[in-house]
């Protein structure tokens, strides 16, 4: 496929092997999500070209960048890729400043594109330019490590739990700036999270490992409200949906949402009207009801037809709704479905709290 | 002992223990790193110098027993050239310039040195070939500059190829005339606890059977009355 | 007090120094990284080639360095069969056998340095364009300092006292071969204590100047480096 | 206070200066919370004895460990603490199994508690005993971290962010440990952490840091329930209750909790009848209706008296509830406020999603 | 044609080896670890001095150590005064100089490899009950292996070749201070080549074998330590 990174790996680490073939579009952030020693970090260092040993096959966009068979090898410095190192590997006998150009410098001048100005502030390290790593605390750092990827205006960008070192409101920050990025840019990026909320906020498509093999991958929308999977019993599953601004009402900091299925009214959204959005429902953020409710603080009350229901551990049920063609979960006591006597097919309404939705 | 009189003495020593019951230890070092030793307070009893100097100066300082100084042997210069087949040609080949490399050793430190260059000097070559010559620390240095090969001819002791069985075809002794004598002397040290032992050995080096060894070894004998 | 023959060792003493430290360097640091980086089989027999000159007394390295030297010898004979003239008693015959003496002093500081290196830093090089060679420069060697400048100034001081080799491979010729030690060693030799005195001090004063600098500018850099 | 950490600290760190002074009860988990750079790490070095500069008094349960003004104190090594450092700083010559037993081979035989099956088994390390730092993920080493400061059997527990490569799953295995063992071994945890929803979980009391300084301190559910600081704002707002379980209900896997202002029913605690539990409700989990609702999925609702409102940014705003003398706290859309005509003193209903009650 | 002489070498150069590398561990180690870990002005002026031997020619440094040793020197008079005999021509003498002479050898890389380990590592080990020398037993010298490994075969292949000091200081006495090293030097000095060659032979076997183990065996340590 030419518009896709096309891989295919089989390394031995150990005791554990790497197993895993794949594709992963290139426009859009794709999320890399597992457990713990799943094998997420060997599958980014074998996109980078860290790892070498076993049977490879790797091409960008129809470009080849490894292909055991053939016995060719593109080396990492050659690949203009991005890397946030895990645990951060900055440069520890330079300054942050130099650490963040390092990059920058090795790069064609027609290839450059931020600049460092924009990236320390994006990044919030300005008062950190001349300090060197051993001086910045936890977080500090990953700021810097996230700044000398971007700097080094990569092809793809290769992100290991870019964010698990900082707080919200630095990652608000960053996580729009990352959308943009392979927006405009047009810079594939792949995300390593244990955050499905993260995930959820940034990716396009999933790929799910397991035990060093890819268990299922695909648009994150499909993936989110699939039931069969072990993310159906996260806290964070959900459906997601395309939509476009409709409206926005300044006096109560509201924006009217239009997609198939209807309308929604969520929190402000600042971009024009007309613009396309992405947001998610979380399923244990829907509520169902037989009746229209009455007077309620929950804004966003929505006629649903039930169509699929699975049951998992500890008295709770997923529910899969479609609203207006367009899938939606809740996630609900299995008390509830008894009381409800909730069935397919059935037409009821779905309680959505605005606030809930996240963009 | 200076270090080219040590294998004589390796000689001389069963005589001696066979003659007097006394057993020998040697020392070997340059003689100007014995002096040093001596002058703060080696534990020696003989001190055989390759020279005259640091002898008398430890008699002037008072280090060694008045009269015991002693010229024990006389070393001889040879000019060794391997591979050559008569000393005419040998001293020919010195007039001419015809080698590569000279060794000798170095005239500051060694007497065979000081030797080499008088005779040089003699010869109206020095100033021509000081820059040029390859100096050894001592003489033991200068010999093995030629065994290896790296000088083709150069200034040894008599000693020295007398021990390596050289043919004599190969070197040229020079004569005594050319340079002062290289005289060798010995001195009792004051700071010895056996002084009667190491008298007897300075006797035993005067006796007919020492006499013989020195003189197959390649030494000239020293001047008794001296 | 102080003669033109002291004056000319001077001179063949920093020559020798510098070049060969420079020799050392220039052969030790790829040698170094190889060891540092190598899984080969043959690495610990080269580590331990290269330790082995230490063990025998100066002259008697010396000495054989001297039949390797010579026409007939191991380097002479290549250095002939090369268009070269003699090598023993000359400059050239002196630096070859400082490098080979000191080349542990050298190569071990710097390979435990290039060791401690993480490959993980290597590989956040890789990743922002730098390649192997300029990785090397502008990581791996900052990286190494302090075992650059223990190597260099073990190599400098060792090259410096070196003087058994010398000795023996130089053939103490004025301006050519005598370096200072030899000069030095003379003057004791021949009783000139003062003469020895001076020149030692000299040397000394002059040593104790240049690492006295290195160790304070090494000294500021550790302090950077430490954070709390 | 006699059963307290007592702490005074004034340090200068570079730039910076850590300028604190607090007390920290001793039984239960302590949370630092604050900004990336804020001081968290610093704070937590000094409790460890690990910053000795400047001005500092630190004593807990009224055995003073540090006083500068007497020229006391007590070294790391002789504090009996467990540190997880927010970079792991495993022993790299050592293998995991030695890392994990090196504090323990120094405790006194009459001091050690938890043995090491116990904490391997909790930690899912198993595999990797033989292994060295080197050979493991991210994840695992922070495992192996967290296990060596455990078996260290510590008086107080220092933990810098022990959690953020850890995915959910394991996560969710880890923190009740934590939260026994603050209550049976009663060792006090200070716990740093970004997440909001985590210190709610095991907190019991909460340190705000920002530039250096103790903003504000006091218990969880004090200062969750306070909508002036910065966290009313947090998406993880919310209110924390103290409940007793009531009874279990085997078919549909569900369990009502009885409280002083009502009954709610939550997913199965698995805890007899009669334990107290503390469970927390999100203020963005809670909606409202002046009316009784319809049949709903919901099953948790309860009858409450508007008490506060304050608005934040981007239209929204926290409704502080009274629930039978218990704080309650909701998110709403001012829109929501103004369709329904909210004002104190209204006697509403509160619609809570069990499922989104967590414990 | 390996006489007693030269066995009574080989047993005074074996002990004198293993001791002076010893006593360079005991005296190295925690002068390195204070160099590494200090921020004290002075620390660059004690780096220096520690240098500083390694510049003179050894046989001139060992004529200052023989002023120093005599009764009427520095080192020596304090010896006697402590009720001690003779330094000079002794073999504890021989112990000193060759300490003296191969400190920088075994102070620089251990100071290198102590200053290379992450302060954090050590702050770990004190959380975890290590007193500051426990953490250096169990923390310390493990992670500085490297550096260990070669401050010892530095020092101890130093002290084996070395000779220059120790001819001056010790006097070339048989069965005290006649050490092989200069037994070598003297059969080559005195033309017995074969005596010469073959004591060379046996002494770099020897020092190959043990040089060899340990690379070998630091080899396969590193190894298992390098992860991927
Ligand atoms: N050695 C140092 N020199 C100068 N400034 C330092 C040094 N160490 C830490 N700082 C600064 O002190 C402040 C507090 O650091 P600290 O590590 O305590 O932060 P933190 O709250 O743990 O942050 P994070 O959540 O990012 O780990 C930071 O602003 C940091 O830049
Ligand atoms: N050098 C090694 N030797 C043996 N096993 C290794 C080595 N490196 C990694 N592994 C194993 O390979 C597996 C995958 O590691 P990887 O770092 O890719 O996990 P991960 O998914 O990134 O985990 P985490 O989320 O904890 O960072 C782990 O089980 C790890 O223990
Ligand atoms: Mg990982
Ligand atoms: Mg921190």
């Amino acid at each position: 496929m030419n518009d896709a990174l096309s891989f295919r790996f089989r390394m031995p680490l150990g005791n554990f092997t790497l197993n895993t073939t794949g594709e992963i579009p290139i426009s859009g952030v794709t999320a890399l999500f597992g457990r713990s020693g799943c094998g997420k970090t060997s599958l980014l260092r074998c996109f980078a070209g860290l790892e070498q040993a076993g049977d490879a096959y790797l091409s960008l966009a129809g470009e080849c960048w490894h292909d055991s068979e053939q016995g060719f090898y593109l080396p990492p410095h050659k690949r203009a890729i991005g890397y946030v190192f895990q645990e951060g590997m900055l440069f520890p006998h330079l300054r942050v400043r130099d650490n963040l150009l390092f990059g920058y410098k090795r790069t064609p001048d027609n290839q450059r594109s931020g600049s460092l100005n924009q990236v320390v502030k994006l990044l919030d390290i300005a008062p950190l330019l001349e300090r060197f790593p051993a001086q910045l605390s936890g977080g500090e750092k990953q700021r810097v490590a996230i700044g000398r990827a971007l700097l080094n205006h990569p092809r793809l960008l290769l992100m290991d739990e870019p964010m698990a070192a900082l707080d919200r409101g630095h990652k608000r920050e960053i996580l729009p700036y990352l959308e943009r990025l392979h927006g405009e840019a047009n810079i594939p990026i792949i995300y390593v999270s244990h955050d499905l909320d993260e995930v959820a906020r940034i990716a396009d498509h999933l790929l799910l490992i397991e035990h060093g093999e890819v268990m299922a991958a695909g648009p994150l929308s499909e993936m989110l409200a699939r039931v069969d999977l072990p993310i159906a019993r996260n806290e964070e599953a959900g459906a997601l949906f395309d939509t476009q601004i409709l409206q926005h009402d300044e006096n109560f900091h509201l924006t009217r949402l239009g997609f198939a299925g209807g309308e929604l009214t969520v929190g402000w959204i600042d971009l024009p009207v007309g613009e396309r959005v992405r947001i998610r429902i979380h399923a244990k953020d829907v509520s169902l009801a037989l009746d229209l409710p009455g007077p309620t603080s929950i804004l966003n009350i929505l006629p649903v037809t039930v169509t699929e229901m699975a049951a998992h551990g500890r008295g709770r049920m997923i529910v899969k709704l479609d609203l207006g063609g367009i899938p939606l979960l809740a996630r609900i006591t299995q008390k509830s479905q008894a009381n409800l006597d909730l069935k397919p097919g059935m037409q009821i309404y779905a309680q959505i709290k605005s606030v809930a939705l996240s963009l | 002992t200076a270090s080219n009189f040590s294998e004589t003495l390796k000689l001389l020593a069963p005589l001696f223990q066979q003659a007097s019951g006394h057993e020998l230890r040697i020392s070997a070092a340059s003689s100007g790193k014995l002096y040093a030793q001596i002058r703060h307070g080696a534990p020696y009893d003989l001190f055989f110098s390759a020279d005259a100097a640091r002898p008398i100066a430890l008699e002037q300082e008072g280090l060694s027993l008045m009269g015991s100084r002693l010229t024990y042997a006389v070393g001889q210069l040879a000019l060794w050239a391997p591979g050559a087949t008569g000393q005419a040609n040998i001293k020919k080949r010195l007039e001419n310039g015809d080698f590569r490399q000279l060794a000798m050793a170095n005239p500051k430190t060694a007497p065979y040195g000081l030797a080499a260059m008088e005779s040089l000097k003699t010869l109206n070559l020095w100033t021509a070939l000081s820059d040029a010559t390859a100096r050894g620390e001592n003489i033991g240095q200068a010999y093995q500059f030629v065994a290896t090969g790296n000088a083709d001819i150069g200034f040894v002791a008599l000693t020295q190829l007398r021990q390596a069985k050289i043919d004599p075809k190969q070197y040229w002794i020079i004569p005594q005339q050319f340079h002062q004598p290289i005289m060798q002397q010995a001195v009792i040290l004051s700071s010895s606890s056996k002084q009667q032992a190491a008298k007897a050995f300075l006797n035993f080096i005067r006796t007919a059977d020492a006499a013989t060894i020195l003189q197959e070894s390649g030494y000239q004998l020293g001047d008794v009355s001296e | 007090m102080i003669g033109p023959d002291d004056l000319a060792a001077l001179w063949v003493t920093l020559r020798l120094a510098l070049i060969s430290t420079l020799l050392l360097l220039l052969m030790g640091i790829p040698l170094a990284w190889w060891l540092a980086r190598s899984v080969s089989r043959f690495r610990p027999l080269i580590e331990t080639l290269i330790a082995l000159p230490l063990v025998l007394p100066p002259t008697v390295l010396g000495f054989y360095l001297l039949i390797a030297l010579s026409p007939s010898g191991f380097i002479g004979g290549f250095w002939q069969a090369m268009g070269g003239h003699g090598l023993a008693f000359t400059f050239t015959g002196l630096v070859i056998g400082s490098v080979l003496y000191s080349m542990p002093f050298v190569v071990q500081p710097l390979q435990n340095a290039f060791s401690a290196i993480d490959q993980r830093t290597l590989e956040a090089a890789a990743t922002l364009r730098a390649s192997p060679l300029d990785c090397f420069f502008s990581v791996v060697l900052p990286l190494a300092r302090p075992g650059l400048i223990t190597a260099t100034t073990l190599g400098f001081a060792h090259t410096l006292g070196e003087f058994g080799v010398v000795l023996m491979i130089g053939g103490n010729i004025p301006g050519e071969t005598q370096v200072l030690s030899i000069a030095i060693y003379d003057h004791v030799e021949s009783l000139a204590y003062g003469q020895a005195h001076l020149l030692s001090a000299g040397l000394l004063i002059f040593s104790f100047l240049i690492l006295f600098l290195v160790y304070r500018m090494n000294g500021t850099h550790l302090l950077r480096k430490e954070g709390r």
